[in-house]
Formats: structure tokens, C-alpha cells, sequence
């Protein structure tokens, strides 16, 4: 997000999903897209029915991983050395579209300067990729007419998240494969309304549509829009600041909306420590969750076959969504809840229904500025739709006009991971999900089948590690960090290679996140919980 | 059409008739299943496929055996395409729904939604409303037999391996009514593993399409993942047809040859 | 909870015993490497080579380690479970063991027999056999042995010399019998013969046989009646007969079906008329009134017999052929009696004698090609005859013709009402032509006699004879205990779709309205799986070969 | 075929055999790989003979594409 925003001007997914059926080449870094994207997978198994190749790089060998023409397994934590190396190898090749960069871009020489420093040798030895296999990258990503960049959690949940996403910022605009139909960076939203969170100011630094709450125009026009004199312009806190302020006691009370922290957060022990601590704790949820458990006071919301209003997905769509059936029982709509409390404190919302909510939306926020309910029938919107004939942005950066202008370089140099392995803590651990589960599971681990299918964590690794720690394939291990340990069953698998281990996520009996690194990014606030050291020993 | 629908079920409920009619409401600004029980209460039947072939079909009939089961001695009506209705035979056949509790509000399917289904024969036997019109003739089954044999392989075992296992071929399937299923029997389909086992996942599934399917294409519909599932159980009816002279739901009594004792019949 | 059940939540504790057969497997494999082999096995707790497991020592053997060794499941690799399954399975119940928690390798039939002269490729396959079997015995569940009452009465459908002979010999034993015929007469076709094979009176016989089976006060006899119904099951059939005074209701513990069959009138057939051109039947009747006046006579073999619409051999048309021309000759010497054949069926020592007798009385045999038959023409018989090459015109005044058995016309419908088969020629199948001939399939049902296939006199009484000791076998016993291995349908995810009912050759499944799911007869399933086969949620399952078990045999090859 | 211990359970097999194969062959998988053969246990002659005969025709197709290798590869 921030390092998209940096480079191109804007957060999101340049391009359309369809649009990866128009591609010639598609690179899928830190995605396990066919699991946790089927409909994105969808769009690229077509892609390579109609001829387009797949390059897929990954520390695990992923369900995709199978369909690639290419398939790179890098160390954890080690994408910018890759991507530098990658870049390398297109810049000696002559594989870089210099008219694109001498048009479009600025800050170019500062990057090339940090790439000449670096060799691909060096990138092979890091990233522990044959050189060859790194020429091959770069020569199947470059000669491409057109290539799309596919990357998820794998590429983000790093302290060096926003440097990675930067990074293949540089990529595409070295090879000229970004404002055009079938090209693009695209960062794949973990959640359907993910995307439209962020857009509806979900964050602690801007309004609807990215909108800088420092930004006096902004500020204004929404204390104007709302009835009020004056609204804050100070940003305020992103995760880890929150629990650092609860922490230190600058932060009393706690409205947590559709998470579950207590499983989804780096340093899990830790989390449930702060939740403990805060005087007011609220969980707005449709299940009774982990984090839930430990509220003062639960708000039912409710589910999506009883929501009304909308999504934005993945690629900037807007759309509809329309409740199946009546809310169940005292639940209510989450705007209905906020709405209720606000007026109890004296600020008076008076809301009718969703759409009347939307047509606030449009009229604060510009890129949503020509959407309205009646458009949204059928496909719906991919804003930026600025105004009522305007008929959305399939991609964005058209002709290389980016969003901030010109597209920005970052000279980025490689730095490894905040925890890296030792004697004490050999392994590289990294986590991820399943087919089964979808996050914490607070609604997949609710259903019968879904849970029958996965009922339990598991540790994928190598069958050389196991043979060296002689242990069997379902048995039990323990898995210690700085930060805490578990205690698992092991599934022995080349998937992963040796001395890295894999473990997904949606588990709090065997939480995971016991054991991750809470370091995150200093920019974008993002945890690395894709990359700690552990040990391990049979249990 | 619609109107002539409305009709029909407002007499078959306001002569009691049935007890009530499954059919597809417009709701909440969606097309959804909906069981009328009240001719006052017709206001937002819809007959699906508002906007283009194959917008809102659903497998009614599934509905109805869920009510059916409730309700063991009362009528229901049901509206029926062609393909529905071959499915109704199938479901009389497997002892699902009882000929004399079930009556069908018959629609054919415009030629336009025959043509993107690819349908047979798309219309009932019982018609209602609209014209019939000319089914279509398939060809997929015969050009993938024409490949040979490693691209077969290799075509579905691409294909196979995109799966993720959502069971969506199999619950949005009319024909299928177990309430335990073998694609979640451990002893057959190992869980908890991506790709599903190849072929035996989707093999298993055919084999128990192989004398049920009555080639509503809602599975080809369904799956996410775009796999042609519906051309592997083609491909079961097709043996079924040359080798047992046998097609699903096309005789409303007709027994399945692999539920018959003894030797296959005589073609 | 019985000690049955705690079984399952123990962990398998497994003996294994390798049988040498004597040399029969330790002459072809390394019976003391297979055995060593099995300790390896996971869940084996005991391993024993014997020289035969099935002597006594062998049995001793067994029992003494399910208790000393606290064994609860037993594997014996060695012959053929068809015949050895049962004394292994129930000497494991003497010791206390469910007899459902023994498993049976055969390392005889398939492997020794068939890889002699391959040792270490036989040891290897014992191996591999009893893996499977280990693998399988260790999700092995015990059964109990389903038991019912019995009905201590026999039904016997038709009067014909088969009834009558089991109607006698049940009687004998003291069982109740109701012996049914559809005609006014007992006798059957035997009634129409005039002397037998063996040379005594057909009619002094059966009115022997019929005066004693009317004496007898356990012998129900219903002559014009005619069994309208017959339902439930082995040991409590219950029946409908329609008499002369009335239906009547009963029930039955076994059914013997006796209902015969009859010879085939040649029409249009080699000129028959009925005069100059008779039938075998119709010649006894002429011998039995002593009215022949022919003087030249050709017996016609095979007549309307191996044809394209009836293919079988009925067999014992020629013995009746060579017997009456011998009788004729006997009677008649002066009578020219010439016999054309296909190919003579003289079965057994005495029939093969009988023929050289009839060719020592001068009666002449020639044999005629199918393809090119015999042709009769007013007062001649003309036929090709392949050794000269020639066509032989015989004169004749009497033709007759030798024509087969055919089951009676009513055969499907007793069929249908019995849930009994027929083979494609219409005669009653019985479950096994070797290993159970005189049973039928549904358990409690027998068949004899010329229904089942023609029969000579003393063969039809033969089996009369056997049935009555094979219902005797059943109905003597206290009650009727039968095999576990039965399917049975999980009534929670049974959806009632009927597919098993359809499939079920027993007729043991059916159909609960109000439950709206299928449910099996135990008595009447014989376990063949075909439910199980056919169920598409697996809640059939067939005990002692579910899924499970059968995948883990499976997997361990 | 008619001397099933069971009826017309060899019968019933052979039906769903015939579909299976076919469907085997759809799928890009040799037919050959599966056959139904009905040996008595008496016929231990017949039986060697059919499965040599099975033999020779696995073995010039050699082991299944679909085999699976022992450790998972992807996932």
C-alpha cells in the first residue's frame, strides 16, 4: 500500500483481474493464489491455456508453484535481493523499456546507481538461487510484451514490506509493464471488502479515498460535511501503536471490528496480555472469538448473507451487496451499531440506509465521486470514477500518467529480516494459510466440513530436517521462538526446503503466532510475520 | 410468460391444489429461491435470467426435496425448465420425490439461454409457458475423444489440479441428495491436501453422475476454478447411452441399467 | 458395554499362524521365512508355523495362544478359506474369541499352487497375501450371530417321484410335510412309463411309494391344489395354498420345489402325427397296452433337442430310447428296430453296458449329421450316411421320436413367486452346480427332480432323498443361527433412494415408508456386497468387509 | 458369467467396470490398466494365465503417470 502510494501515487491493484487473462507473462511472488485466491487463479489458468507463462517465486512450493514455468524457491525474507538481482540481469540484457523510463519516471539514476553496486551474484548467494535461475526470472519477466506482477502477504508482512513493494514498483517500471492492459503491480486484498476499508479511510492518516486527514482542504470539507467546526488534523494509530498505547496506558478503550488479534497478531502471548489490560474492551463480531472472549462487552454484527451496501474488492471494484436474508436474531448492521453508539455520545448520525451512507461517499471523496447505487447494478464500478459519465478505471497510470505524476525510483538495498537464524535458532519459519481455512477461522473452524477437512495445525518440513530430528511424519514437535513455543504435528513435505519450516495461521490451539516476530515495517506498520528464527525438538 | 406462470400457480394454490410452489422470487434486489404459499404473495415471482442466459438459475428441485422431507404428505408445485424436469424424473427414479406430491409449473428456455447452456432439449415434457425450441447439439465430448490419449492426460490432469476443493460442483448439483458423501469419505479421498487426488476426486464424482446426470450445466456454472466438469459427466451419459441404450431423466419411469440386476439389457 | 465392544477399543493384538500344508505350501515357499517375516508386522504379537493347522494339534494350538497370549484377532495363512474359514473361525469362538475376529490368508490355491518351481518368488507373494491380511484383521469388528426361530414343517410343491421320495424320507424323520400336487394323481411323468430302465414296473414303484407316503400321518396330501404365495424367509416361510376345499394359510420352515417337467411334443417335428410318427412317451403308453404292431421301427434321437431354440442336451432320452427298443426287441424279436443318433449320452456303467446289450439284440445304430437330418417321408426314413457317403432310405411303419424334457409352462411363474432363478433354458438353477446342488440360492428353498434338470427315475429319487437330508440339516437344529457377515444400512445417512432394494438378489431389503430409508432382512441377506456396492453414501456396508477394512488389505500390498 | 456364488454380482461389476474404463480412457488414462476377469478359485490354472497375460500388457505402459511420489510436493 505505502510503498505503492510511494512509487505510483496510489494504493491499490493497477490493474484488472480480467486483465490477467490478456497477459504474456505473469510473476507471482509471495501468493499462494490458487488457496487463497481461487477466482484470481482462475483468471492466470486461463492465461496459460492461452499461452502466457508463469513464474512463480516462493520459499514454498505452493499449489500454483505447480502450474509455473518457472518456479524459484528463495530464502525467506530475501525478495529484494531477488528483485535487485532479477533487475540486474534486465538492465545488462537491455531488457529495460528506457523510453518508458526517460518519459514517465524520475529518480531513475539514484536506482541504477543501487543496482550497478550489486551483482547477481550476490543475490544468488543471499536469496540461495542458482544465478542461472535468476537469469531465467528476469529473461522470462523482461522479453514479455506485456507482464503482470502478482504478490499478496508474502511480499508485505515484512519489516521490509514497503522496500519489497517499491521493489517491484522498480521492476515494472524498468520494463515499461505498468499502465497498460495487461500489466501492472498487483497486490491481491486478503479479504473482499479489504480494499474498501482502506478506501472508506480505515486508516489512521486520511478520509474516503485517501484523503490526508493533515490535508487542510480535506479537513475541512469533511467538518463542513458533518455539522462540526473543527475536526483533528494529528494521524492516529496504527496496530502495534495501540497496543504499545495501552501498553503505557495512553489508551483506555479498545473497539475491535470483525479481527481477532489474539490469533492474528505477531507475539500472541503479548496480545493477550494488552487486551487484558485495556478498561474497555469491545468486540463487534458475529462469532464468540478468541478475542471476543476476552471483551467487556460483545456487539453482534452481522454476517454477509445479512449485510446490505458495498464491497470494493481486490482490483478497485465496487459493488453491491445485497442481504439473503433478514438479520438473525439481535444482530445488527455494523453502520446501524455505529451509528447508535455515536448518537449516544451526542454526535447525531441520521442514516437511513446504506445508500443514503454511499451518497455521502460520493460527494466527499473524488474517486468515488460519479459512483452511485443505480450504477452499481450488475458488475459495478473500478473507481477512480470521479464523476456521473466517467465509466471507471479497469487500470490505472494510463500511458504512463501516474497518479503522483511521474513514477518514482527507489534505489533500495537488500536488509535482511529483523530475526535471522543462529545456532541457538536454525530454522527460518515462515507461515501462511490453507485451502480449508480462511484467517483466524472464527467462521471457517465454525463449519462442520471445512474443519473436518484441516482440524488441526501442522508443520511442514523437509524430509532431511525430519530424518535429522528422526521424526515421523504425523507426529508431534515442539516449536520454540525468543517470543514463545508450541507444540505441533509435522508434515514431512519437499514443499519447503530444508532449514526452512512452514506453519499456517488459522489454528489458536497450535497459535503460530506465539512464536512470530512482532517487528514490523516502519512505514507501513505491517508485522513480519512471515519470517522468524526457530528450534525445534521432538516433543 | 411470466404472466402465464402467475396464473397457473395462483390457481394451483387458490384451488388448494398444493400446499405451496417452489419457484424464484426477485429479492432484496437478487433472484433467489422462494417458496410461495399465498397468491396475494406472487408479487416478485420472477422467472430467472434477468439479465442474460444463465443469470439465476437455481437447482430447484433441491429445494423442493428439502421441503419434501419436511413435509411428506403435501403437494408442492415446482417450476421446471427442461432441464428440471429431466432432473424431477431422475429424483422420482431415486425415490426423492414422489410423483403424486410434486407438480410442475413447466417453462421452456428461450432459444438464447438453450444455445449458452448448451441444452438438449430445452424445454419439459409439460409445458406451461413459452415456445419450444431447438436443442443443441454438443460436441465436446466427441473433440476431446478426436485428442489422443497423453493430451487427455494432460489436459485434465491441468485441469484436476486446479480444484480447491470447495464441493461447489456437488452442492449446487440437483441430483445429488446423500446426506453423507464419499468425496468426504477419508477411506477414499485423502483430506487436507492440494491438488485433490488425481483423478480419483472428480472420477469418483462421475462415477456417481454416471446414471444421475441430467446435464443442467450448473456445475460448469459453480466452479471457481472454471474446470469443465460438466463435459466429464457428458462423457459417463455418453457410455451409458451407447453401451445400455440408457439416458438419465429422459423416460419418467425408466430404470438405471446399473441398478438392475443381471447382465447389461439388450441395446 | 460387552466385551465384543471393548475389543475395538483395544489396541490389536494379532497372532499369525503359517500353515505348512504338510508339502503342499512348505514344499513350494519358505514357510519358516514367511512366519519370521510376520513378526515384523505392525500389531503382531504371535507367530506360529504348524505342519497342518487343521489337525488337532494345530487347533490346540491356536486356542491355547488366543488365551495365552491375550490374542484378539487371529490370521491362519494357509488353504482355502471355502473349506477351512469355518472350523478356524469357530474353534477361535471356543477359545473365547469372536469368530468374526479371525482373518484367512490362502497361501495354498493362489500362491504355492500356482508359483511351484518359483520359491523365493512364492515366499515373497505369502508375504505380501499376509500383510494384507494382517492389515485387514487389525480393523476387523465382532459380530453377533444373528438367530431365529424355526417352523418344524415342510412344503413340498409337486407328487412326482422327487416330491414324493423327500415327502417320504422328511416323514421318516418326523417332520411335518404338506405335499402338494397339481393334478388329481401323485406320480408325475413317471405315471406315463411303462417299465424302468432297471427293468422293474414304473407303476409298481410309485404305487409303493404313493400308498406309503398317503399313510402317513405327517404327510398332508393336497392333490388339484396349487401354492399360491410364498413369503418370508428360511425357517418361517409363510405359504397360501389354494386346495379343493379352500385356501389355506400355513407356515413352513423350508420349501422343497419338486415340480418336474415335461417331455416335448415333436409338432411338426419329423412328420410327427401321433400315429406313425410317435414320440418316447407315446411309445410307452403302446407298450403299456401291448399294441405295437410295427414291423419295421427308427428311433429318431435328439429330436427338437440341441437345437437352436433349445440347446441343452436333455441326457436321459437316450438311456429311455436304447430301453425301449431293447423292451420292444425283448417283446418283439422279429420287430426291425433301427435307432439314428447324433451322439449317444449313455452316462454310467450301467447305461454304457445297456448299449452293448442293445447292439448284441441286433437293434442297429447309425449315426445321422445335424446339419443334414434325417428326412421322413411316407413309410421311409432316409438319412445321410457319412461313413459310406451315401443316402440310406429306410423302410418304416413306426417312427419314433426321442424328443427332451422341457420345463413346464408354469416354471417362470413358480420361479417368480419362489424369488427363485432359472437358467436360460428355463430349468430351476440351483446356487452351485458343485458345491450346492440341490440348494437354491434363498436359503431354506431346495430344489429336485426333473425341474432342476431331466432326470431318470432313480435320480429324481436320489434327490428327493438328498434335499430331505439338506432341509433335515436345518430344521433339527434348535434354532436358526446364521452368519454376521450380513450388510447393514446406517439408518442416520440412508436417504432411501431404493438403488440397494434393486440390487438385492435376496429380496432382503426394503423399503420403510415412514422412516423413508431401506433396511436389510438379516435372515435373507447372504452378504454379497451388492448393496453395498451400489449405495452411494456408503450406508450400506457390508460387516467384515467395509471400506475401511478392505482399503487397509489394500493398502498393504 | 452365470456362475456367480452371489447371482449376478460378476454382472452388476462388469457394468460399472465397463463405464469406469471408458471413463479411465477419457481421462488420458490407458484402459488397459484396469480389466475384470471372472476365475473361479477353482481355476488356478486360468487364474496364473489371466494375470501373466495382465502382466504383459501393465508392463510395456509401464508405471502410472499419477503414481504418487512418497513425500507431497505441492500443496
Amino acid at each position: 500500500m505505502a510503498g505503492l502510494a510511494a512509487s505510483f501515487g496510489s494504493g491499490a491493484m493497477t490493474n484488472a483481474m480480467g486483465e490477467l487473462e490478456t497477459t504474456d507473462a505473469i510473476f507471482i511472488i509471495g501468493s499462494n493464489t490458487a488457496t487463497t485466491h481461487p477466482l484470481v487463479a482462475t483468471r492466470i489458468f486461463r492465461a496459460i491455456e492461452k499461452g502466457a507463462k508463469l513464474i512463480v517465486a516462493d520459499p514454498r512450493k505452493n499449489q500454483i508453484a505447480g502450474f509455473a514455468d518457472l518456479y524459484i524457491r528463495h530464502k525467506p525474507g530475501t525478495d529484494v535481493a531477488l528483485l535487485n538481482g532479477m533487475m540486474k540481469v534486465i538492465m545488462e540484457k537491455g531488457l529495460a523499456d528506457e523510453k518508458f523510463i526517460a518519459q514517465n519516471t524520475e529518480e531513475f539514476d539514484a536506482f541504477k546507481q543501487g543496482i550497478d553496486n550489486f551483482t547477481v551474484e550476490e543475490a544468488s548467494e543471499i536469496c540461495s538461487v542458482s544465478v542461472k535461475d535468476i537469469e531465467a526470472l528476469a529473461k522470462m519477466y523482461g522479453e514479455a510484451d506485456r507482464a503482470s506482477i502478482v504478490y499478496c502477504m508474502g511480499i508485505t508482512q515484512h519489516t521490509n514490506g514497503v522496500n519489497n513493494v517499491k521493489s517491484l514498483a522498480n521492476l515494472s517500471m524498468l520494463t515499461g509493464n505498468i499502465g497498460k492492459i495487461g500489466t501492472g503491480v498487483n497486490p491481491l486484498r486478503g479479504q473482499n471488502n479489504v480494499q474498501g476499508a482502506c478506501d472508506m479511510g480505515g486508516l489512521p492518516n486520511v478520509y474516503t479515498g485517501y484523503q490526508p486527514v493533515t490535508l487542510g482542504a480535506a479537513n475541512k470539507k469533511f467538518a463542513q460535511a458533518w455539522g462540526v467546526d473543527q475536526l483533528p488534523t494529528n494521524i492516529g494509530l496504527t496496530i502495534p501503536e495501540m497496543f504499545a498505547g495501552i501498553e503505557n496506558d495512553e489508551v483506555k478503550a479498545l473497539w475491535v471490528m470483525g479481527e481477532n488479534p489474539v490469533v492474528s497478531d505477531p507475539d500472541a502471548d503479548h496480545v493477550k496480555k494488552v487486551l487484558k489490560k485495556v478498561e474497555l474492551l469491545i468486540v463487534q463480531d458475529i462469532f464468540l472469538t478468541p478475542t471476543a472472549k476476552l471483551a467487556d462487552v460483545v456487539l453482534p454484527g452481522v454476517s454477509f448473507a445479512e449485510k446490505d451496501g458495498t464491497f470494493a474488492n481486490t482490483e478497485r471494484r465496487v459493488m453491491r451487496v445485497r442481504k439473503a436474508i433478514d438479520p438473525v436474531g439481535d444482530s445488527r448492521q455494523d453502520w446501524e451499531i455505529i451509528q447508535e453508539i455515536s448518537n449516544r455520545f451526542g454526535f447525531e448520525m441520521n442514516y437511513d440506509s446504506p445508500e443514503d451512507i454511499f451518497n455521502e461517499i460520493a460527494s466527499l471523496t473524488p474517486s468515488y465521486g460519479g459512483i452511485s447505487y443505480e450504477r452499481l447494478e450488475g458488475v459495478g464500478l473500478q473507481w477512480p470514477c470521479p464523476t456521473r459519465e466517467h465509466p471507471g478505471t479497469p487500470f490505472l497510470h494510463k500511458d504512463g500518467k501516474f497518479t503522483r505524476g511521474k513514477g518514482l525510483f527507489h534505489a533500495i538495498t537488500y536488509n535482511p529480516p529483523a530475526e535471522v537464524i543462529d545456532d541457538e535458532y536454525p530454522f527460518w519459519m515462515t507461515t501462511g494459510r490453507v485451502y480449508a481455512h480462511y484467517h483466524t477461522g472464527t467462521m471457517t473452524r465454525n463449519s462442520k466440513s471445512l474443519d473436518f477437512e484441516i482440524p488441526e495445525g501442522f508443520l511442514e518440513i523437509n524430509p532431511v530436517d525430519a530424518q535429522n530430528l528422526d521424526i515421523c511424519d504425523g507426529h508431534q514437535i515442539k516449536m520454540a521462538s525468543r517470543r514463545g513455543e508450541i507444540v505441533t504435528k509435522i508434515m514431512i513435505t519437499d514443499r519447503v526446503d530444508p532449514g526452512v519450516v512452514f506453519m499456517p495461521f488459522h489454528f489458536e490451539e497450535t497459535n503460530v503466532n506465539k512464536l512470530t516476530n512482532p517487528a514490523y515495517d516502519p512505514i507501513a506498520k505491517i508485522p513480519e510475520l512471515k519470517v522468524c528464527a526457530v528450534k525445534l525438538e521432538k516433543a | 410468460m411470466i404472466d402465464i406462470v402467475r396464473q397457473k400457480i395462483s390457481k394451483l394454490l387458490s384451488d388448494g391444489s398444493v400446499k405451496g410452489v417452489v419457484a424464484l422470487a426477485m429479492a432484496n434486489g437478487h433472484v433467489a429461491p422462494c417458496l410461495f404459499q399465498k397468491e396475494d404473495d406472487l408479487e416478485p415471482l420472477c422467472l430467472g435470467d434477468t439479465k442474460k442466459p444463465g443469470d439465476a438459475r437455481y437447482p430447484l428441485n433441491k429445494v423442493l426435496i428439502t421441503i419434501a422431507r419436511q413435509y411428506p404428505e403435501d403437494v408442492f408445485g415446482v417450476l421446471v425448465r427442461g432441464c428440471d424436469e429431466r432432473g424431477l424424473y431422475v429424483l422420482y427414479r431415486l425415490n426423492q420425490l414422489e410423483p403424486d406430491k410434486v407438480m410442475t409449473i413447466g417453462i421452456a428456455c428461450p432459444q438464447e439461454l438453450a444455445k449458452a447452456c448448451e441444452c438438449k432439449k430445452p424445454y419439459p415434457d409439460e409445458l406451461v409457458a413459452g415456445e419450444k425450441t431447438e436443442g443443441i447439439t454438443q460436441q465436446g465430448v466427441q473433440d476431446m475423444e478426436d485428442m489422443d490419449l497423453s493430451k487427455r492426460f494432460s489436459f485434465w490432469k491441468n485441469q484436476f489440479s486446479k480444484c480447491v476443493k470447495c464441493y461447489g460442483c456437488r452442492d449446487i448439483c440437483p441430483m445429488c441428495f446423500c446426506r453423507e458423501c464419499s468425496l468426504e469419505c477419508e477411506d477414499i479421498i485423502s483430506k487436507g491436501e492440494l491438488p485433490v487426488d488425481i483423478p480419483v476426486f472428480h472420477l469418483t464424482r462421475a462415477m456417481h453422475m454416471t446414471d444421475r446426470c441430467i446435464d443442467c450445466g450448473l456445475c460448469d456454472e459453480t466452479c471457481p476454478s472454471g474446470i469443465p466438469l460438466r463435459l466429464l459427466y457428458k462423457k459417463t451419459s455418453k457410455i451409458m447411452n451407447a453401451e445400455f441404450g440408457f439416458t438419465s431423466g429422459i423416460n419418467k419411469n425408466e430404470q438405471s441399467p446399473l441398478n438392475l440386476m443381471g447382465p447389461a439389457p439388450e441395446k | 458395554m460387552n466385551m465384543n465392544d471393548l475389543i475395538l477399543y483395544e489396541e490389536p493384538r494379532i497372532g499369525v499362524f503359517v500353515c505348512d500344508c504338510g508339502s503342499n505350501i512348505a514344499g513350494h515357499l519358505d514357510c519358516a521365512d514367511v512366519a519370521e517375516y510376520a513378526k515384523t508386522l505392525p500389531n503382531v504379537v504371535y507367530v506360529k508355523e504348524n505342519l497342518y493347522t487343521c489337525s488337532e494339534a494345530g487347533i490346540v494350538e491356536i486356542k491355547k495362544a488366543i488365551k495365552g497370549q491375550n490374542l484378539n484377532r487371529v490370521v491362519v495363512a494357509s488353504c482355502s478359506p471355502r473349506t477351512h474359514q469355518p472350523l478356524f473361525s469357530s474353534s477361535c469362538a471356543e477359545a473365547g474369541l469372536n469368530p468374526y475376529l479371525f482373518e484367512m490368508v490362502n497361501i495354498r490355491d493362489q500362491c504355492s499352487w500356482v508359483h511351484m518351481g518359483k520359491r523365493d518368488d512364492a515366499t515373497q507373494k505369502a508375504k505380501e497375501l499376509i500383510r494384507m491380511g494382517v492389515a485387514k484383521s487389525a480393523g476387523l469388528e465382532p459380530q453377533e450371530e444373528i438367530e431365529s426361530s424355526l417352523v418344524r414343517k415342510v412344503l413340498v410343491m409337486g407328487g412326482g417321484i422327487a416330491g414324493l421320495s423327500a415327502a417320504q424320507a422328511l416323514a421318516d424323520m418326523g417332520l411335518d410335510i404338506m405335499l402338494v400336487e397339481k393334478t388329481s394323481n401323485f406320480g408325475g411323468l413317471l405315471q406315463q412309463v411303462h417299465q424302468l430302465d432297471t427293468g422293474g414296473s414304473a407303476r409298481a414303484l410309485l404305487s409303493k411309494i404313493i400308498d406309503d407316503v398317503q399313510s402317513r400321518s405327517n404327510i398332508t396330501c393336497y392333490t388339484k391344489a396349487i401354492v399360491k404365495e410364498t413369503g418370508g424367509y428360511i425357517g418361517n416361510f409363510e405359504i397360501k395354498i389354494d386346495t379343493q376345499n379352500g385356501l389355506i394359510k400355513d407356515k413352513v420352515g423350508c420349501i422343497v420345489v419338486a415340480t418336474g417337467a415335461v417331455p416335448l411334443i415333436p409338432k411338426g417335428l419329423f412328420g410327427y402325427d401321433g400315429e406313425t410318427v410317435i414320440s418316447l412317451m407315446e411309445l410307452e403308453q403302446k407298450l403299456k397296452k401291448d399294441d405295437l404292431t410295427a414291423r419295421r421301427i427308427v428311433f429318431i434321437q435328439c429330436a427338437g433337442a440341441r437345437t437352436k431354440e433349445r440347446e441343452y442336451c436333455s441326457r436321459i432320452c437316450c438311456m429311455i430310447g436304447v430301453k425301449n427298443a431293447m423292451i420292444v426287441k425283448e417283446k418283439y424279436p422279429l420287430i426291425d428296430v433301427r435307432i439314428l443318433y447324433r451322439d449317444m449320452q449313455m452316462y454310467g456303467t450301467h447305461k454304457e453296458q445297456m448299449l452293448w446289450d442293445a447292439r448284441g439284440k441286433g437293434i442297429q445304430f447309425d449315426v445321422y449329421n445335424p446339419d443334414n437330418p434325417p428326412e421322413v417321408k411316407e413309410g421311409k426314413v432316409s438319412f445321410f450316411q457319412s461313413i459310406t457317403g451315401k443316402i440310406i432310405d429306410l423302410d418304416t411303419d413306426l417312427v419314433v421320436l426321442s424328443t427332451p424334457l422341457v420345463p413346464r409352462s408354469d416354471a417362470p411363474a413358480v420361479a417368480n413367486m419362489m424369488r427363485v432363478p432359472t437358467d436360460q433354458n428355463g430349468f430351476f438353477l440351483e446356487a452351485h452346480a458343485k458345491l450346492r446342488p440341490l440348494d437354491f440360492a434363498a436359503d431354506g428353498i431346495f430344489v429336485c427332480g426333473s425341474g432342476r434338470y431331466p432326470a431318470t427315475s432313480t435320480e429324481a429319487r436320489t434327490q428327493g432323498l438328498g434335499v430331505a437330508s439338506r432341509v433335515a440339516a436345518i430344521l433339527f437344529k434348535d434354532k436358526l443361527v446364521k452368519s454376521a457377515i450380513v450388510a447393514k444400512i446406517n439408518p442416520e445417512s440412508c436417504v432411501g433412494c431404493k438403488a440397494c432394494l434393486t440390487m438385492c438378489p435376496y429380496e432382503a431389503i426394503t423399503y420403510n415408508r415412514d422412516k423413508r430409508i431401506c433396511e436389510i432382512n438379516e435372515i435373507l441377506c447372504k452378504g454379497c456386497g451388492n448393496c453395498a456396492a451400489t449405495c452411494p453414501s456408503h450406508s450400506a456396508q457390508l460387516c467384515g468387509y467395509k471400506p475401511e477394512q478392505l482399503l487397509a488389505q489394500i493398502g498393504a500390498a | 458369467m452365470s456362475e456367480c456364488n452371489y447371482l449376478y454380482g460378476n454382472y452388476c461389476a462388469e457394468k460399472r467396470v465397463t463405464v469406469l474404463s471408458q471413463m479411465l480412457d477419457f481421462c488420458g488414462i490407458e484402459k488397459d490398466r484396469l480389466r475384470a476377469r471372472w476365475v473361479s478359485s477353482a481355476e488356478a490354472p486360468e487364474f496364473v494365465e489371466e494375470i501373466n497375460e495382465f502382466i504383459d500388457v501393465l508392463k510395456p505402459l509401464g508405471p502410472s503417470p499419477l503414481k504418487k511420489q512418497t513425500s507431497k510436493d505441492v500443496a
